[in-house]
């Protein structure tokens, strides 16, 4: 704060409102939160414990007999010694110096955090799914099969694509299989194809499987409208294109208004057309994208069908595909029976998965994710779902609405288009030159508003970008209350840039060195 | 907010931005949305059609365990503070994320014996095969030599996965239950220097103890062939972290790499997922990592704090550059993990793994005495084993289930590997006590003489 | 913070460690908890929801033919209108406002604020304890009944008296049936006595339940050693007396030495002795009421055998009693037959409950709390009981002894005796002549470092009483770092009493006027 | 720590202070401890042999109810801020768990159209023997007037208070189901200047809508006799808040004061506890009230705040002057039922009501179809109603046992009075669907006869 003239803060009432400082007695961090960070190898004291072991109760064998010496452990891994009122302090204590969903604004655009309704913890939870064994007989799993039948159906009928498999343990690892999948497809036809088109707003996943699946990149612009570059595509698609992979909406939160002729143009060079379906909540019920011309779909289920992040993980992405990629398929698939019972077949003989890439991890997927977006689906059904999409929509477009009332649109322009669909990308360009304060100034600043920033300096393409999803379940009061704080950031720069630029005040910790921590690099507890 | 936006409708909105012919001119064919009783009747439903853990007694593994989760790491797991958030990006609001990893990271590097861990990656084997890739990236080589010895599906997702990146993938067969030292040598020898990386399971998918001290070093001699300055191949074990209270940890045995299914630690068996993977290695692989890593810095103000780091290995910022794809990973299940290493401890693991390794030879003593029963091998197990049953396996556990028991699993419908027959893998966990054991050698001695009486009976029946 | 002159907190380094400025950039409360407080009815919008009805699947009926217009409510509540969402951020966001056990150190004379387990939440939540209808048949409840039967055999083994009622609801509602069985006792015997003794120490439920049971109070005095004023007790223990209420180890933290000849009064003239269980932690499988010549107990689950406090309850206080008791116990009782199965008898013809007081409330008591109970004596076991007493008693005394190391003692001498048992209650007296801070000074300025304060001003005869509880499950560094927290507070106010007197800084809310809340008592949100 | 505190051992801190001749001598006889898994598979067993709700198709009611609880009630309820706190001593820390006792307040206050409430007592039954005594706190009379249509654990509670702080209870009996107002008015003007309440259960324990106005009115003019000065009684109904969406609150009857079961409010069963018990009133009794009350005020900073406030009530201040001896109460209880009743909101509550009222309509009639069963009476009822049944409630209870129903509350097995043979008190729940209704019907109509059967069957082969 030192930096910070102190007086003129009060200058103009409206920044006074919302400063730190307002009502500053009473406002100093609670000391749980101020602690300084200790981790819990440095807390606890020898011999102390919360595990207690279950009896030994088989004849005693000396362990040396068991396991020959060269083979043993010869000193126990030093892991905490702490009793359970230790452990749950510990980790309740730092908890606390997470921001959550649950307890504000997310507007992290392309992540899509909308509430994660807690009746979906407790279905998961039940012991018939959260205790099944993966490798229990099908007889015996029918309801977990059955669950994941239905939870396919929904997401063919969501995509418009005939054929949906679980497997892929999150949208990256979704990619790589639609790469793979292109990859099956072209070489059951004989060819071997190359290179691999991504937009210039591709997510970073996108490039960064290509290469994974042993493919290249060739990247696309973006044109006026923020759609591909019709011409640019015209100019690169050609025969040793294996694939277009494209977000659509795209990561500007722009429908491409020419997806048909996209597709079109793909096919006719005899690539396949992947769908990102990280923006999937834009669209759902409204617009599919096997309707589009796409081949391959993506689903995030920790973004559009609400299973929580966890922090950055666990997440769950399934595929859909049409049929002309359907029998390369990974194993194993679902089948069902006359008599509806359900089966896992690993070596279908024909049609779906019979000239399958194989498998993409052990199991069936990430069950857990797809119990919770099975009953998301359940909830809201098929209008639901129409219903969720449109508000997200509205949602954004109000927001956006908001924040061109304000003297913000002025310093934060639109960086595309006039309308958005369930996101948008402001340009934190002028900001930056008219109030010295950057992108990442303003993000920073919101943390002391007791918001979580919008995903920051992406895509690409936009200059100082501030990319902007509220999605359907917030309530117009708190985009109101979020419009207002970007509004009273800008305002307060305009008096003094400095308050912006060495945010956050109000955080457990402030601006950390980040480059000092990737240069010499500590990424573990030291222990003695 | 519509006047706010300045439209006049809703779907002016769509009609604005979507052309007409991609729009669904119809609504989803999908049932209509229920009330939150009716929905978790409906899944209630579902779950009472499974036969969980609870519902029987269980002795399936081959990679998912059925461990004790203690109650408190469910309710750090439900803490919005846990649960709800998105990968750290504002790391000034995301200390506690952070320190988890950066604690989980600790713990898999006192686990494993080795200097790094990333933050975990999706499970066990995706892990093998990110560990592939990143061997590819690190020497260039596109030949993998792997044991048979894992887990089926981690050889397939590693085959899967090469197919992407271009590497071929040679099998070395076991011997004795481990992994043939001899063609082990031979098969890396033969590649030479376009050997990209060795891999190995410790214990291995039938459970024996390999020795991995021995693997690595013939994988790097064989290499080698006495030439100091030749690549070596990237030496990788999947490992089960369980084990490593007691079992020799990678590092001491010259692995390079470790990685691994995390789901034993504290997560919950979800019919196979989610859980996590482990990823440690040496020190030099630091930079070509798959996954997050956390790591330790200061505020402006000088304060202890943690920071994503080393992103640039990673796609949001190298994108087709990158060292891998991997985005979301398991953040949450890795949190699971430590906390269940954290209330093990430093004896608990320990005091565990020799609770198992007792009952796991207890176990495999007295089945192996029962007619029609024999060890698959006579290498060391820690809790899992094979056996060799003179029956039919798929009637066998038929039977079994009839009496409430789960024998373990068929390895053959697993892997449909010839060599596979009549193998019955077992596992054996704290939950699993004598009196459980000794109801699985009643019920599995009877079922084995059954079905072999009824297979005797059958040829009888049948003219010569 | 006006009042206070900033410069010379910075004088002693010592304080400076420990002062809320500390770092004071960074130490900004978080925007969510500095909020100003909102209730959940002064959010969301008409027309918004969470529930949604299942479906009328029966005939429609009208409602006025179902119930007549003259029964129904005219207009509906005004109840909320939110969404899911908007809940679970509200809840979310004000328990944020909440210090608790699972974040720090509460060391509330009294009150027992031991670890609680989350096992015990686990398996209270089995659905077969946790949607078990309170009306089932017995043989169709047999698992519960015997969990009861189970718990009702242990508190009896650890109080050293024979028959357990678990019916209570908390420590009062026990020491309400305490007395009622006391004045069933009498009457049987064609005695009406007016009169209930107790101590001055005594908590304020056993007066309180003095009168509600329809007796007197008399007040007995404390003599210096802190136990009963014995010649206080013979001058008043007279044929009128009924009981003499007694907590042991008593509210000073003193286990009485004469508790023998206290028992032998009380007995000598009729009357029954009561045993207030509310310190029970301090001598679990060390001595029993029972064998110390108590006739009633209770126990306080949620103290000793921790069952969460849930900020106020649920709580569960059941009672033992001796033989001559136990024909008043209340209704029903639980009857196991020859084959082992259990029954409740709400009629018993003899014994136990043949003569009973009748119900104390509905249905069989606070059977949630039993199962967590009951799983904490399971885990425990016999052995461990004693362990976490011997803890307990452990954590206190050296809590004591390093408060009487620092410069504490001059300042908040102990009350009385030199050991104490489970806890301890120090004047605040020469604190607040020399230093001119008030025990609740201290409690307030305790906040600021993160410790729940101890109990203050009870017992009402210790003059600016503190009354310091650590329990078992605390570590020694825990307790190290209380004792320091208050040695600097002693310090800090030598230096300035300010600080002191106008904390805490670092709350959501600051001091607040109690007395205007009764004055004009403002108990409900106003709804337009 | 030992040396710190100048002892020797621990042994010697306990033999200062505790007389040897007290001190346990021994060992306390109770089962060794165990591991976490251990005691979670036996309280896991424990359970197993309970038949839940889950576990049959059940119309058990009786002041308890298989409602739906929202699975955000369970996190909150399991979040350490909620569950961990002790009752908020420490208001500037504890702004959480008081606003939350003034959301409920006002809840509480809207439900049953009162102007003050407390945070919570106990329970039902002992919530209506608080009220007693403060209605005796308040005119000192001595006779309470109570229907018959109380649940009888409520009339048996009350007995058992009365009978400590000195009251008369005086029963008035139902007729056609409701309480009798010519009854009632007669008891109570009998009792004059003595009775203190008058209490009566809306709707009453057989599931019948009482006519709450004509029984207050009558209350106060009986006791009045034309007398504007007289003291009347204290008017006390024990409500079912749940179906206070649609039934006129107590409030706009003229009663004094409410108090009731709170666990239908987003309470779970738990065989009968924790739940919560309500207790509102009009202003003039506030002082005088049981338990904690939230109240709102600022704080030096003129900052908004929560305050436990008027505590010159409470036992820990006015000692043997305590309008009450509660302490612990039951406030976590009491946060589930304020986020239930947000969560059902303004429209939900009416909407659920009537939903409870058609099914229950829509049962009781298809019941009482049935061959020998019976309406018990003729009244309005909301979501439970008693059937009187020719056949042995009890043996037709077991057969429909067998077919996985429970048909409701043997009605005299509760209350062990007379006149409640043959009556079975059935509830509906919005868990209970119409299929589900129609099989408790076909379930029990065939026990009926099978039980009228066996009876007449019985009958015939006795010689006359
Ligand atoms: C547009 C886009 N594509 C792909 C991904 C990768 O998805 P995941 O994190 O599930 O691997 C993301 C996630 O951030 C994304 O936003
Ligand atoms: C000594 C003592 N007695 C009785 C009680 C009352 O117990 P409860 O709050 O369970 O009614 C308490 C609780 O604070 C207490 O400390």
């Amino acid at each position: 704060m030192s930096a910070i003239d102190e007086n003129h803060l009060h200058a103009d009432p409206a920044i006074e409102a919302h400063h730190p400082y307002a009502g500053a007695t009473g406002a100093l961090m609670p000391p749980l939160q101020r602690e300084p960070a200790r981790t819990i190898f440095q807390k606890g004291a020898p011999g102390r414990r919360a595990f207690m072991c279950p009896d030994m109760d088989v004849p005693h064998v000396d362990v040396s007999e068991l396991l020959p010496e060269r083979f043993r452990r010869s000193q126990a891994p030093r892991l905490p010694e702490v009793s359970e009122p230790e452990i749950v302090r510990h980790y309740v204590g730092i908890s606390k110096r997470n921001f959550d969903l649950d307890s504000g604004f997310y507007p992290l655009g392309s992540c899509t955090m909308k509430h994660n309704p807690r009746l979906h913890e407790r279905v998961a939870a039940l012991p018939g799914h959260a205790r099944l064994h993966p490798l229990q007989d099908p007889e015996r799993a029918q309801g977990a099969l059955e669950l994941m039948w239905n939870l396919q159906h929904a997401l063919s009928e969501i995509s418009g694509l005939p054929h949906v498999s679980l497997q892929p343990s999150a949208g990256s690892h979704g990619e790589l299989a639609g790469l793979l999948l292109t990859r099956a497809y072209h070489e059951d036809r004989g060819q071997t194809r190359h290179k691999v088109l991504t937009p210039d707003t591709a997510h970073g996943t996108n490039p960064a499987t290509v290469t994974m699946a042993g493919f290249e990149v060739v990247k696309l612009a973006t044109d006026a409208n923020g759609g591909i570059d019709i011409e640019d595509l015209r100019a690169k698609a050609d025969a040793d294109v294996a694939c277009l992979m494209l977000t659509n909406p795209n990561t500007l939160g722009v429908f491409d208004p020419n997806i048909a002729e996209i597709a079109e143009i793909v096919h006719g060079v005899g690539a396949t057309l992947y769908y990102d379906g990280a923006n999937l909540n834009a669209v759902m019920g409204i617009s599919r994208p096997g309707d589009m011309g796409f081949d391959i779909v993506h689903f995030n289920l920790h973004k559009s069908f609400t299973q929580p992040h966890g922090g950055g993980g666990p997440g769950s992405g399934p595929i859909a595909v049409s049929e002309r990629i359907a029998p390369f398929l990974p194993v194993p698939v679902i089948v069902r029976d006359d008599e509806g019972a359900f089966e896992l077949d690993g070596d279908p003989g024909e049609g779906v998965g019979s000239k399958s890439i194989g498998r993409l991890r052990g199991f069936q997927g990430n069950y857990g994710c797809f119990v919770r977006s099975y009953a998301y689906i359940c909830s809201l059904g098929g209008n639901g779902l129409k219903d969720a999409s449109e508000a997200a929509v509205l949602n954004a477009n109000y927001l956006l609405a908001r924040l061109k009332e304000h003297v913000v649109a002025q310093y934060l322009p639109l960086a595309y288009g006039d309308l958005c669909m369930h996101e948008f990308v402001l340009s934190g360009g002028p900001m930056k030159r008219e109030l010295q304060i950057k992108t990442l100034d303003l993000a920073k600043r919101l943390l002391d508003f007791g918001f979580h920033p919008p995903t920051v300096y992406f895509p690409l393409l936009v200059e100082e970008a501030l990319m902007v999803e509220p999605t359907e379940t917030e309530t117009r009061e708190t985009l109101d209350a979020f419009a207002d704080a970007i509004a009273a950031i800008l305002k307060e720069a305009a008096v003094d840039p400095m308050i912006a630029q060495f945010a956050p005040y109000s955080t457990p910790v402030r601006r950390l060195d980040e480059v000092a921590a990737a240069k010499t690099p500590r990424i573990r507890e030291a222990l003695s | 907010m519509l006047a706010a936006i300045g439209v006049g409708s809703l779907q002016e909105i769509f009609d604005r931005q979507i052309p007409a012919g991609v729009r669904l001119g119809r609504a989803l064919e999908l049932p209509d949305g229920q009330s939150e009783q009716d929905v978790y009747e409906h899944l209630r439903e579902l779950a009472a059609r499974n036969t969980s853990v609870e519902d029987e007694l269980s002795f399936l593994g081959a990679g998912m365990y059925d461990h004790y989760v203690p109650a408190l790491i469910d309710m750090l797991m439900e803490r919005s503070e846990f649960l709800t958030p998105y990968t750290p990006y504002q790391p000034e609001i995301s200390q506690g994320g952070l320190q988890v990893m950066f604690e989980y990271q600790t713990a898999i590097c006192e686990l494993t014996g080795l200097p790094v861990s990333n933050a975990s990656v999706y499970e066990g084997p995706s892990a093998v095969a990110a560990a592939g890739y990143m061997a590819k990236l690190h020497n260039g080589g596109n030949k993998i030599v792997v044991s048979a010895g894992l887990h089926p599906h981690s050889l397939q997702t590693l085959r899967t996965n090469a197919y992407g990146y271009g590497a071929e993938v040679v099998e070395v067969p076991l011997r004795d239950g481990v992994t043939d030292l001899d063609a082990w040598a031979q098969a890396i020898e033969a590649g030479g220097s376009e050997i990209s990386a060795a891999i190995f399971a410790q214990p291995n998918f039938y459970g024996a103890v390999e020795d991995a001290a021995a693997l690595s070093a013939a994988a790097k001699t064989a290499a080698a062939g006495g030439d100091a300055s030749a690549k070596v191949p990237v030496v990788i074990a999947q490992v089960d972290p369980i084990t490593l209270g007691i079992l020799k940890p990678p590092g001491e045995c010259g692995v390079d790499v470790a990685v691994g299914e995390g789901q034993s630690l504290g997560n919950r068996l979800d019919f196979g997922g989610p859980s996590f993977g482990i990823f440690a290695a040496r020190e030099e692989y630091l930079r070509r990592m798959p996954g997050r890593i956390a790591g330790e810095t200061v505020d402006v103000d000088g304060r202890r704090g943690f920071v994503l780091t080393l992103q640039t290995r990673e796609q949001h910022i190298r994108r087709e550059k990158a060292t891998s794809n991997i985005c979301t990973a398991q953040a949450l299940n890795a949190l699971a993990g430590v906390v269940y290493l954290t209330w093990l401890g430093r004896s608990g693991i320990v005091e565990l793994g020799e609770l198992l390794l007792a009952r796991t030879h207890y176990a495999r003593e007295q089945l192996a005495a029962l007619d029609g029963v024999e060890k698959l091998h006579e290498q060391p197990a820690i809790r899992e084993f094979a056996l060799q049953l003179d029956a039919d396996v798929a009637a066998v556990r038929r039977t079994c289930a009839q009496h409430g028991v789960n024998p373990g699993v068929d390895v053959h419908a697993l892997s449909r590997r010839d060599q596979d027959r009549g193998v019955l893998l077992v596992a054996i966990t704290e939950r699993r006590t004598r009196a459980d054991i000794d109801r699985l050698v009643a019920v599995l001695g009877d079922a084995v003489a059954a079905e072999r009486n009824a297979t005797q009976a059958n040829r009888m029946s049948v003219p010569a």
